[in-house]
C-alpha cells in the first residue's frame, strides 16, 4: 500500500539525527515537523529569518511579525533567534544546515531537481529553492513517485527547467526510498506492501536493486 | 542629525517616475505600509521595484500594480496576486526573477561596496544564461552583481530621529540590507522614540544608512495564511 | 541540542597542531582570554592564526607567541608586540597583512558560502600583487577570497546552551564574523544563561554557527590605552 | 606662523557639516573632533564597530569593551549603535561615510597616499587605512607639510609603499590648506603669517598658485 502524505512525511522524519538544523520546505515537507522521533532534537530554520520554529500559534498567539517561509503564522521555541534574510542564506550557503527536505517535481538519475516551473504555466519565481539546493549538505526530496498522469518522476533527464544540478542525495516517495548513485538511483526501501516490481515499473530512470529491499518501518 | 519627517507622503516626495526603489517585507510580513499607501495615491508611475514578493491584489505591492505604476519587478517569488499574472502575460509588466538568496546578498553587497561576488546558486539552470561561471574548490559558480536602488523602503518596529532602527520577529528579513543598499533610505516604524532610548547594542540598521525616518500609522499588518493550532 | 563543555580546556581539546584557528577580539577587547590561556597552556603548536591583532606581550595571543605555538599570523595590524617583533624579524614567524575591511569580509565570506568577490581596498598596493584587478563601474577592485578555519574561537557577553551570542559594546568587531567562519566554533561567555532567556530579536549571532560554549571565567579584560576626560 | 597640531585639527573641523559622518584616524586626526563648530552635529564612525563615538569617560565610566580604532577607551553618544566589523566595513566601503581624516607619511600630486609602511622599519600593518582610501567619499589629510628632516611631504610621486590612488582630496598641514587638482597640487589657503613662497618651497610637486591666497581663519 503506498503512503499518503503523513507517511511520507513520518518516514522521512527517521532521517533527523539529533542536533541537526534543518530547512523543510513547504507542502509535505513542512509535515515531518510532527513526527520528529523521541529522544531527537532539531532545530528548523525557516529562510525568512528565524532559527527555532515551534508550532502554529494558538489564536491569542498570533504575530502578523512571525511568520515561516510559507507565510503562514508561527511561533518560536524559546531559544530562538531572528536574523535578516542576508544571514538567512550565509547559514543555508555556508553550508551550516544539516538537510534540506523539499518538493520536487521530477528527479534525475544524477540528482538533478527540477522544482519551480512549468513551462507554458505561471511562473511565480524559485523562491529559495536554487538557493538550497546549490549549498545544502543533504538533501531529500519529498515526492510522489508518480504525477498524476502516472509517469514517473523519477527520470533519467528532466524534462523541466531545473532548479539546481547533482545536488538530491535521496527521494521519499509514496513508493520506495530511492538514493542517487554514482550508477543512477539505487532502491533502499519499500512501502509496505508494494513490490519491486511496482517500483521499478514507476521509475524511469536506472533503478539498482541489490539483494532484499526490505520494507520501510513507519 | 535629525531625519525625521512628518509623514509618508513628506518621505516620498522626492521620488520620482521610473526610479529604481527597494521595498522591504517578505510576503507582507514587515512591507512599508504607509509608503506603499502615499505611493499608491501618488501619480508616480514606471518604477523598477526590487522585492522579495509582490503583494497580493488589494494590499502592499499588489495597489501600486493595480495602477500601473510598475515597469519592472525583480524578485524571488511573485505569487499570490492575479493582477500581477495578468499584466506579465499581456506584457505590460517584466519581471526578473532571481534566487531569494542571491538576491538578499546581491542586496547586501550593494550596499557594501562590493560590486560583484560569486555563488553557487543557479549553477546548471536557466538561472545562469549569460552569466560568468566560474569553480572554486571544485564546484561551480556564478558571478553575480551588486544591487542598489535610487531609493530603499524600510519599516522596522522602532526607531530613533538618528534613523536607528529596531525590527520585530521575522518582519526583518529583507529590511535591513535594503536600508543600505539605498541611495536615499526611507524608514518608517511603529514607534519613533527619543534619540538614546534604543539600547545601542541591540540596534539592527545603524542610522548612518537612513536618510530619513517618520512615524508610522494605521498599521493593517494583514497576514496571508492564518494559521493556528487551535 | 546542549552544546556546553565543562571548560576553556575541554573546548580546546579537538585542536591539534597545525591547525588554522580564528580568534575574535579588536586589539584586546573582546578577545576569548580563557581559551588563548588554555591554549597557551597546551602543548599545541604551529598553529595558523587569523585575527586582527597578535595581542601584547604578556597577554592574548601574545602568550602564545612566546612560547613559539604560532607559526603564521593573518592579520590587520600587529603593533604594540615586541616577542612579535623580534620573532617576524629572525624569520620564525610568518605574518600575511591584510586591510581590515578585506580581511573581515574574507572571514564573513567564508562562512557565508561565498568563494570570492571583488573590493577595491589596496588596489594600486603591493596588497594587490598577484592578485586578479578588474574594472567595475569605472573602479578597480581586487578579487579576494572567503576565508574558513579548522577552529574559531570567540568571546560574547551572554551566551545560552544552544550558541546563540550577544556581544557587548565594541566587543563584537570580529567575533561574529569568525563565529560563522570556522569548521568548529567554540564561544567562551561571560554569562551563561538558560535557552529562552535571551530575546531573540537582540541575538547578534544564532546558534546554528556555534559547535561548543562554556562559561568562562576570571576575565582580566586588560585594557590597552586608559584615556579618561578627568 | 606654521600651525600646531591643533591648528591643523581646528582648520580641519571647519570642513564638517552638519550630517555628517566622519571616520577620524589616529593622532591629528582623532584631535578634530575636540574642535567641531558650534551649530554643526556630526557623527563619529570608529571602524572596529562603533557610530556614535563620545568623549573619553570619567575614570568610573571606563569598560574595557568599548574602545576606538585607537584603542583607547571612549564612551558612546545617547543614539549610537554598535556592531561588526563586517558591517563597519560595509558602512565604509559602501560610502556612508561622508568625509575620512587621516594622517600621511606623503601624498602626490595624483592623490597618491603613503602612511603605512616605512622600508626597513617594522611593519605593523595598514589596519583599516587602505578600505577608507579606496572608497572614502572625501579624504583630508592630516600631516605635517615636511618631515624631520626638512623634506616635503608633498611629492611629484611617492617614495614609500601607497596605501591607495588618486584617493586624497584635500591635504591640511601646518603651512597651508592643499588640493589635489587633475593638474596637481593647488594651493587654497595659507597658514597664518606663512607666505607663498614658503609654502612652494616645502612642496615638491607642482603647486598650482592662482590669485590671493588668503590665510586661513582659525
Amino acid at each position: 500500500m503506498s503512503l499518503d502524505k503523513n507517511g511520507i512525511a513520518k518516514r522521512i522524519a527517521q532521517e533527523l539525527k539529533n542536533g541537526y538544523y534543518v530547512n523543510l520546505g513547504i507542502g509535505i515537507p513542512t509535515l515531518v515537523a510532527n513526527y520528529i522521533p523521541e529522544g531527537v532534537e532539531v532545530i528548523l530554520q525557516s529562510e525568512n529569518g528565524l532559527l527555532g520554529i515551534g508550532t502554529f500559534p494558538t489564536k491569542e498567539e498570533v504575530s502578523a511579525d512571525l511568520i515561516n517561509a510559507g507565510k503562514q503564522t508561527v511561533t518560536a521555541i524559546p531559544g530562538a533567534a531572528f536574523f535578516d534574510s542576508a544571514t538567512s542564506f550565509a547559514m543555508i550557503r555556508g553550508g551550516h544546515v544539516d538537510l534540506t527536505v523539499l518538493g520536487a517535481f521530477e528527479v534525475s538519475e544524477e540528482g538533478d531537481i527540477a522544482s519551480w516551473k512549468i513551462p507554458g504555466k505561471m511562473v511565480k519565481g524559485m523562491g529559495g529553492a536554487m538557493d538550497l539546493v546549490a549549498s545544502a549538505k543533504n538533501i531529500i526530496v519529498a515526492m510522489q513517485h508518480t504525477n498524476r498522469k502516472g509517469e514517473s518522476k523519477l527520470l533519467k533527464k528532466c524534462s523541466l527547467p531545473l532548479t539546481g544540478v547533482s545536488c538530491v542525495k535521496r527521494i521519499v516517495t509514496n513508493l520506495a526510498v530511492v538514493d542517487i548513485t554514482e550508477n543512477g538511483f539505487k532502491l533502499i526501501e519499500r512501502a509496505p506492501g508494494v513490490s519491486v516490481e511496482e517500483i521499478k515499473n514507476a521509475t524511469e530512470g536506472k533503478l539498482i536493486v541489490e539483494g532484499d529491499i526490505p520494507e520501510m518501518k513507519i | 542629525m535629525d531625519k525625521i519627517v512628518k509623514n509618508a507622503q513628506e518621505a516620498i516626495a522626492e521620488i520620482k517616475s521610473n526610479s529604481t526603489i527597494m521595498l522591504g517585507g517578505f510576503g507582507l510580513c514587515g512591507i512599508p505600509e504607509n509608503s506603499i499607501n502615499a505611493l499608491s495615491k501618488s501619480d508616480i508611475s514606471g518604477l523598477i521595484c526590487i522585492s522579495n514578493n509582490a503583494g497580493v491584489d488589494d494590499f502592499g505591492l499588489g495597489l501600486l500594480l493595480k495602477k500601473h505604476q510598475i515597469r519592472k519587478m525583480i524578485s524571488s517569488y511573485v505569487g499570490e496576486n492575479s493582477e500581477f499574472e495578468r499584466q506579465l502575460l499581456s506584457g505590460e509588466l517584466e519581471v526578473d526573477l532571481i534566487p531569494q538568496g542571491t538576491l538578499a546578498e546581491r542586496i547586501r553587497a550593494g550596499g557594501a561596496g562590493i560590486p560583484a561576488f560569486y555563488v553557487p546558486a543557479g549553477y546548471g539552470t536557466e538561472v545562469a544564461e549569460g552569466k560568468e561561471i566560474r569553480e572554486f574548490n571544485g564546484k561551480m559558480h556564478l558571478l553575480e552583481y551588486g544591487l542598489t536602488a535610487d531609493f530603499a523602503i524600510v519599516k522596522a518596529k522602532y526607531g530613533d530621529a538618528y534613523g536607528n532602527l529596531i525590527y520585530n520577529e521575522t518582519a526583518n528579513n529583507f529590511n535591513n540590507m535594503m536600508a543600505m543598499a539605498g541611495k536615499i533610505t526611507i524608514a518608517e516604524v511603529e514607534e519613533l522614540v527619543p534619540v538614546g532610548e534604543l539600547n545601542p547594542n541591540h540596534i539592527h540598521t545603524p542610522g548612518i544608512f537612513v536618510q530619513k525616518i517618520f512615524q508610522g500609522k494605521d498599521y493593517e499588518k494583514r497576514i496571508e495564511f492564518i494559521t493556528t493550532r487551535d
